[in-house]
């Protein structure tokens, strides 16, 4: 075998490391995209640790550093795109031994990066698993009467406790469930409407052949818009569910038990600072005390003279924190998918996806449903349970 | 010599012959075969054996029978070893409810048998000092109203009856520390808002053991906890 | 890409409607009072199907060539999901003194 | 075109610069390289609070020499007390440069060259109880509900002074809160004018020995980068062929470029790190030493530990994974180039956030483990918070790592290579990375915990709230167990090359060889209760995770027995390669074996957080993974730079190399279960009052310190000859060893592309029955793995 294979195609090229690339030579061999983005990571963590020091705004000069680091972050993504936008298809490596022969090496390696960011939401689920079980509840701590008013007491309370108490404090979270799932299904049109030959969509369409690609173009890059829109919907009903609350004007007033809007979960104090949080129904003369059930230590012991009653404070830190971050979590993927579906829906417009390539489509979708999934555990257990 | 418990010497001992013969036949083996098996660069009369060639996976080298020996026989090592290890657990953490443990129950019980019983004693951790609490126990059982300085630092001293069985309960006001009580071979960390237990058995050497002192002991902590971290100590005083 | 059916109609789009029915009841059923356990196993009963319906049909893993190896590629890392659940999710920190019986040699003899 | 890529390289360069010179800033964090006791409290808030005036009366505006001063200092601003209460208003430090501070009243107490007020907190008398705990709740004088007071201070003869001073003003609730503030002030004051004064002599300060040397080390680096430019390009010594030079490295993404960067990561960080071991090692060497302070002490372990795991292991691993895993399996480069280039870059930023803390003199003090809530504790301490955020990276960088390697390694082996015909050292990472890639999120998500409560003011660990710290050390160990596999694993795989290649023999037991470690990577994950037997941590898990550790013990055994056996009928060629494996053989028995002591839990509750420990994985980090590097180093050099090692100068590195290191940490097992506890600032020898510390121990650390330096500057060897041999070493033929895998097929140095992605080479197999013949569980395996129809997949 001779060594003297080193003036193939790759070196036809000039490689530039600012993209634009030809990708009928391969990959890109240059790029500064990974230099400058590591620079901004590392840029964004230096300036956030300096904005917050210990739950308070320390420093807000240093919040230049973190949009310093988004800039270079953002500088870093366009060269690695600007590389990527020509990627035709042309260039799509597969695996050559078992298991995966044949199957697209960026296939795999996206089912690969799937299983470790299963493992990170494990860890968020194994941690409000181990919370949830070893911290008492605060609904159970207010029934044992164990508090007496004016002290905190340490409790977990669920977020669902609060956001399933009514219709209109889940409502964002249920409409951002109906969000990911359509999303998901969009998702898939794009790939099925890039992945159809060209002969097979004129037909469909009953147009000619010339105008497919132009048709296609639009098309996808609709079907990818609505995706990104539907991330977008989803992201703004959580800053609302989170901080902004919404306006429940006339009759919706009524319903909403006289309230004219629908509180954030901040400014019902449900915060990852709450350690004095209340809760109407860790007061005992809500509804004169019907609420409490018989059975209860509580109401035994207020029958008794031995419990004064009153209003329950609690530490609810930790849940707070379990819940925001899980959610949060799960919000900075999609803010990332958002990104993602930003560049490959100019792509689209561009008529970047043909029948060649949409298998991109499908890659990215694989991580758009895994998102979608992980929804799918965190609805129930964060907001409904 | 004892270094530690009776529990730890005596497993340290079996450890260490088996150590020794595990660590012996292998490098006897080693120091065998780098010797003996050495090529001789001058005259080529080695064998090829296996006919190694770039670009070929060479030819299996393998003996099912040797390799499941050691995969057995190690296993049936470790077998017995855990075993041995698993003796002593009813030492080192047995249930304070047990009448039937080596500790026998709280001498405040009143079914406590007197000549086997236990006595509880509190350990609080905080940065960077270590407070103890006898209880109610007299001052011949425990007393832990002395410092004395420890090379510059001053420091709690706790002084317990050798052949008494205490139960020290742990806990800390910040961060996590433990308590290694060095002569007796104990630790367990002190986790704020973790109420923990741990066996102390003091024993002394007969020499040192007389006095009004009795034998002095260290106790350090052992879990990293700042910046005192190091002296963070007392002194432990076994008496008769 | 799907190359089969579901009642004769596209797969992507009876998926669709398939997991639009299912959350709906989900949230319906939180809204009607039925109780915690109830609550809770009709939540763990809609997730799983839904779940599965996503990685299946959404994610490809039924119907093509390589959805067997793939298939097992997801499920790959649930001896270490279950591992990390039962250690660190369904522990809690105790006293060694808390040891239950069974782990004491004097239970076994 | 090419002066518009040099311009835009300009201005980039500009851009990062423009952003790393944000970094000095970490100066302007409270406290620079002083120590933080100039806050007076760390309970008042992360900065400054301009709406606090400290103030300091009495002073001259040159003060006479050894004259008595009486100082008022006082405050004004800050929060209101509560009305009626005069309590906890406020307190000062006041840290002077020379002259000598005494107390005035009992509301002041003065250590050393600074005087503070006397807190609730203190202990007036010295017995070592609390003030507040001895008056059983009486009340008590505390300087703490004063806002001025009186200090003496006594002139030096001659020089001048500088007083520093911090003042705390809080509402005298007796609780950290948000309008708690803080301000420092400081002034330095001439004294007379005393001109042949001798100048004190100063001791250095081990913090500027450490930036200073790092910054040589980076200086030396830079350099080392020109000399080699100027050897490639000895015509064009200037800007314009350098620029693109240094370009085309930094932005490369050829596996065996990006190879190359990752090991002057690694042994710059190696080297490193030997530099804060070293420092450690000269605190230790005397009893009662004070050559470090216990704060830059608890900086310089945790640093070492971090630095020598993730920055200097790894990357030394990833720079063989890079470079070996394509040339051993056929293919042109990873599976994923430009990921590549972006999980060793986050590596060096990564590196700049964690060392931030170094140069600010605050760096993180939480040791490598970072243990809860210790670590959420002092939320001031940047250090520890950009340590965590280095470490995210590092995170990240790992798991590209994985998606890169795991890909490559399944999906681009060359014809002919089935799994069971891959090289062992590719099998090692393999399992290596499929470890690493699958225990890093957890330790991601804690270090996101941490990052958050230090930040954010999340409340994972913070224990009022009900936090609970052993989730933490759950989350580290379910990833740090795999981790320190991950880093002796790849070991493995480099012996079992360099043995077999050596004695001129196939490895004994191919297949037992992988699954042994396939049991290892496996059983990683169960057994990592054993760093947590003592820690309160559910006794049914420690009992469970004993059992599992014991079982480590079986796999290993296979592995050592095998490489044994491998010798076996051999011709032992001995080479420097051949050495450092057989003294590896030798350290990791030994290292292999003081490991089994942990899993027995009575002993462990004694050996835990000792020397012991310390001895046991220094044992098995540096005897096993960095002597494997050295032998990979050794085997591999001539195959990446084209020329061979300079045998001579090997074995000298080998020789001082094994004795030295054996002569640092096998003295540690004796000091371990004598009592010398691991992360202690300084140890006491004591007369026969404490049985337990015996004055050997004094004449042992000296002797591991001396054994210390021996190791440190016999690596210089190895520098020294890598530097000669790229220099001046004699031209390396394909294959100097007679290998059998792929790499020794090409040329050394190896072509770009490694083979030609069109023509791969075509693995042929000396066994061919195995190949054609799979075993009943092997063909229902391969239905299990295989497409029906190959042709299928492609839609």
């Amino acid at each position: 075998m001779s060594a003297d294979y080193g003036h193939d195609h790759h070196d036809d090229h000039h490689a530039s490391p600012w993209g634009p690339h030809d990708w009928s030579h391969g990959a890109p061999h240059n790029s500064f995209a990974p230099l400058i983005m590591s620079a901004g990571f590392a840029m964004f963590l230096y300036g956030f640790a300096n904005v917050f020091i210990g739950g308070e705004v320390a420093d807000l000069g240093a919040l230049s550093g973190v949009m310093l680091g988004l800039i270079i972050i953002t500088m870093g993504l366009l060269v690695w795109w600007r590389q990527d936008m020509s990627a035709d298809g042309i260039y799509e490596p597969k695996a050559t031994g078992a298991p995966f022969r044949n199957i697209d090496i960026r296939k795999v390696s996206m089912w690969i990066f799937l299983m470790s960011e299963m493992m990170v939401f494990t860890s968020l689920f194994s941690t409000y698993i181990r919370y949830r079980l070893g911290i008492q509840n605060c609904g159970e701590v207010f029934l044992s009467g164990e508090w007496v008013e004016g002290t905190s007491v340490v409790c977990f309370e669920p977020a669902a406790h609060l956001i399933a108490s009514s219709w209109f404090h889940l409502a964002p979270g249920a409409v951002n469930t109906f969000a990911l799932i359509i999303s998901s299904f969009t998702i898939v049109l794009a790939l099925k409407t890039a992945k159809m030959s060209d002969k097979k969509y004129a037909d469909k369409y009953e147009i000619d052949m010339e105008r497919v690609r132009t048709h296609r173009s639009r098309k996808v890059a609709m079907f990818l818009g609505s995706t990104l829109f539907l991330a977008t919907l989803f992201l703004t009903l959580k800053m609302i569910e989170w901080f902004i609350g919404f306006p429940t004007p006339g009759p919706l007033t009524d319903l909403n038990h006289g309230h004219s809007e629908i509180a954030s979960l901040y400014s019902e104090g449900y915060t990852i600072h709450a350690n004095s949080y209340q809760h109407y129904a860790y007061d005992t003369s809500y509804h004169d005390g019907h609420d409490i059930p018989h059975d209860s230590a509580l109401y035994s012991m207020m029958q008794a003279g031995t419990h004064p009653g009153g209003v329950m404070m609690a530490d609810i830190r930790v849940g707070a924190s379990t819940f925001f971050v899980t959610t949060g979590t799960h919000g900075v993927h999609v803010l990332a998918g958002m990104i993602g579906l930003a560049y490959m829906t100019l792509k689209a417009l561009r008529g970047g996806y043909g029948p060649s390539n949409a298998v991109s489509i499908e890659y990215f979708g694989l991580y758009w449903h895994f998102v979608d999934l992980v929804w799918v555990l965190v609805f129930p257990f964060f907001y409904l349970f | 010599m004892g270094i530690a418990s009776a529990a730890f010497d005596s497993l340290w001992n079996e450890y260490l012959v088996w150590s020794a013969i595990v660590g012996g036949f292998t490098f006897i083996w080693l120091a065998h075969h780098s010797l003996t098996y050495r090529s001789k660069e001058e005259d080529d009369d080695w064998v090829d054996v296996d006919g190694i060639e770039v670009g070929v996976f060479p030819k299996h080298n393998d003996n099912v029978s040797l390799e499941l020996a050691w995969t057995i026989i190690p296993f049936i090592l470790i077998v017995y070893l855990t075993w041995i290890s698993w003796g002593p657990i009813n030492d080192v953490w047995a249930d304070p409810t047990d009448p039937d443990s080596q500790y026998g129950l709280d001498c405040t019980d009143a079914a406590a048998d007197p000549n086997k019983c236990y006595h509880n004693i509190d350990i609080t951790a905080q940065q960077w000092f270590w407070s103890f609490d006898c209880r109610d126990l007299g001052p011949s059982l425990c007393d832990a109203s002395q410092y004395q300085d420890l090379n510059g630092t001053t420091v709690p001293v706790i002084s317990l009856k050798e052949g008494e069985f205490y139960l020290a309960n742990i806990t800390s006001i910040d961060v996590t520390h433990s308590p290694w009580f060095v002569s007796f071979g104990v630790k367990e960390d002190a986790v704020p808002g973790l109420d923990s237990q741990v066996w102390i058995i003091p024993t002394c050497d007969e020499a040192d053991c007389g006095g009004e002192e009795g034998e002095s002991t260290l106790l350090l902590c052992t879990e990293y906890c700042g910046d005192d971290h190091a002296y963070m100590a007392a002194v432990v005083n076994v008496h008769k | 890409m799907a190359h089969y059916t579901i009642f004769g109609k596209d797969p992507y789009w009876m998926n669709f409607w398939g997991l639009m029915i299912l959350t709906a009841i989900e949230v319906a059923a939180v809204g009607v009072e039925l109780g915690d356990t109830i609550t809770m196993s009709i939540l763990i009963g809609i997730a799983i199907p839904k779940f599965i319906m996503i990685a299946a049909i959404f994610m490809h893993l039924y119907g093509d060539a390589d959805s067997k190896i793939l298939t097992m590629t997801a499920l790959f890392p649930a001896f270490f999901i279950i591992v990390m659940v039962f250690f660190i999710g369904l522990t809690s920190p105790g006293s060694a003194t808390e040891l239950p019986a069974w782990c004491r040699p004097g239970y076994w003899t | 075109m090419k002066q518009n890529t040099l311009l835009r390289t300009l201005v980039l360069l500009t851009v990062l610069g423009l952003a790393l010179s944000m970094a000095p800033q970490a100066d302007s964090l409270p406290n620079g390289i002083i120590g933080q006791s100039e806050k007076g409290c760390t309970c008042h808030g992360a900065i400054p609070d301009s709406g606090v005036a400290p103030s300091i009366e009495g002073l001259p505006a040159t003060f006479n020499a050894s004259t008595t001063y009486t100082l008022t200092i006082s405050f004004t601003g800050g929060p209101s007390g509560q009305s009626g209460d005069p309590h906890n208003l406020g307190g000062f430090n006041l840290a002077v440069s020379s002259g000598i501070l005494e107390a005035v009243d009992d509301t002041v107490k003065i250590d050393g060259d600074q005087a503070t007020h006397n807190g609730i907190d203190d202990d007036i008398d010295g017995n070592g109880i609390q003030d507040s705990i001895e008056a059983g709740g009486a009340a008590i004088i505390s300087g703490n509900d004063y806002t001025s007071w009186l200090v003496n201070w006594t002139s030096p003869s001659s020089g001048s002074s500088t007083f520093t001073l911090a003042v705390n003003s809080v509402n005298g609730d007796g609780q950290a809160s948000a309008n708690d503030a803080w301000n420092l002030m400081a002034i330095t004051v001439a004294g007379p004018s005393s001109g042949a004064a001798a100048e004190e002599l100063q001791s250095a300060d081990p913090f500027v020995v450490l930036v200073t040397l790092i910054i040589v080390s980076g200086i030396l680096l830079a350099a080392v980068i020109l000399y080699t430019f100027y050897r490639v390009s000895p015509d064009g010594f200037n800007w314009e062929s350098f620029a693109p030079w240094i370009i085309e490295w930094l932005t490369s993404t050829d596996h065996k470029k990006v190879g190359t960067l990752y090991f002057l990561a690694g042994f710059f960080f190696l080297g490193v790190g030997g530099i804060m071991a070293m420092l450690i090692r000269i605190q230790l060497a005397v009893p009662g030493n004070d050559f470090l302070t216990q704060d830059q002490y608890n900086m310089f372990f945790t640093m070492h530990g971090t630095t020598m795991i993730f920055l200097a292991a790894m990357p030394l691993i990833n720079g063989f994974a890079n470079w070996l895993i394509p040339l051993q399996i056929g293919a042109h480069d990873l599976a994923l180039p430009r990921i590549n280039a972006m999980s060793f870059w986050l590596q060096p930023f990564a590196a700049l956030l964690i060392f931030t803390g170094v140069f600010s003199g605050q760096a993180a003090d939480v040791g490598w483990t970072g243990y809860a809530p210790y670590i959420v504790s002092e939320t001031a301490h940047t250090g520890t918070t950009l340590w965590a955020a280095g470490q995210i990276m590092l995170v990240a960088s790992s798991t590209l790592t994985g998606i890169n390697f795991l890909a490559t390694i399944c999906g681009m082996r060359a014809p002919g290579m089935g799994w069971m015909q891959m090289p062992l050292f590719t099998w090692s990472i393999f399992i290596a990375n499929l470890m690493l890639f699958l225990s890093i999120p957890a330790w991601g998500v804690g270090l996101i915990q941490v990052y958050l409560d230090r930040t954010i003011g999340t409340a994972f660990y913070h224990v009022a709230s009900g936090g609970d710290p052993l989730l933490w050390s759950h989350l580290f160990w379910y990833f740090g167990h795999p981790e320190v596999y991950v880093v002796i694993v790849p070991a493995f795989g480099v012996i079992s090359e360099v043995l077999a290649t050596s004695a001129r023999r196939s490895v004994f037991g191919y297949r037992s060889m992988v699954y042994a470690m396939a049991g290892i990577g496996v059983v990683a994950f169960i057994v990592y209760g054993h760093h947590m037997f003592t820690s309160g941590m559910s006794p049914t898990l420690r009992f469970v995770t004993m059992l599992t550790t014991m079982l480590v013990a079986v796999p290993t055994g296979i592995k050592i027995f095998n490489w044994l056996k491998t010798m076996h009928k051999g011709s032992l060629v001995y080479r420097t390669h051949t050495l450092w494996a057989l003294g590896f053989l030798v350290t990791f028995t030994l290292g292999g074996i003081s490991g089994m002591f942990f899993p027995s839990l009575a002993m462990d509750t004694h050996l835990h957080e000792t020397y012991f420990v310390v001895a046991h994985f220094h044992y098995v980090f540096v005897g096993g993974t960095v002597f494997g590097v050295f032998s990979a180093v050794y085997y591999w050099f001539p195959k990446m730079s084209g020329r061979m090692m300079d045998e001579k100068w090997g074995l000298l590195h080998f020789l001082t190399g094994f004795i030295s290191f054996n002569g640092i940490f096998w003295p540690m097992h004796k000091l371990g279960v004598l009592g010398m506890a691991r992360r202690h600032h300084t140890w006491f020898i004591t007369t026969d009052d404490y049985a337990n510390i015996p004055a050997e121990m004094a004449s042992w650390n000296l002797f591991i310190t001396v054994s210390a330096f021996l190791f440190f500057f016999s690596n210089f060897i190895l520098v020294g000859n890598m530097i000669k041999t790229v220099v001046s070493g004699k031209k390396a033929p394909a294959d100097p060893w007679g290998g059998w895998s792929f790499e020794w097929m090409c040329a050394s140095p190896p072509p770009t592309p490694s083979f030609d992605p069109h023509n791969p080479p075509v693995l042929r197999d000396a066994n061919e029955h195995i190949a054609s013949e799979p075993s009943r569980l092997g063909q229902w395996f391969e239905r299990l793995m295989m497409p029906e129809d190959d042709s299928e997949v492609n839609h």
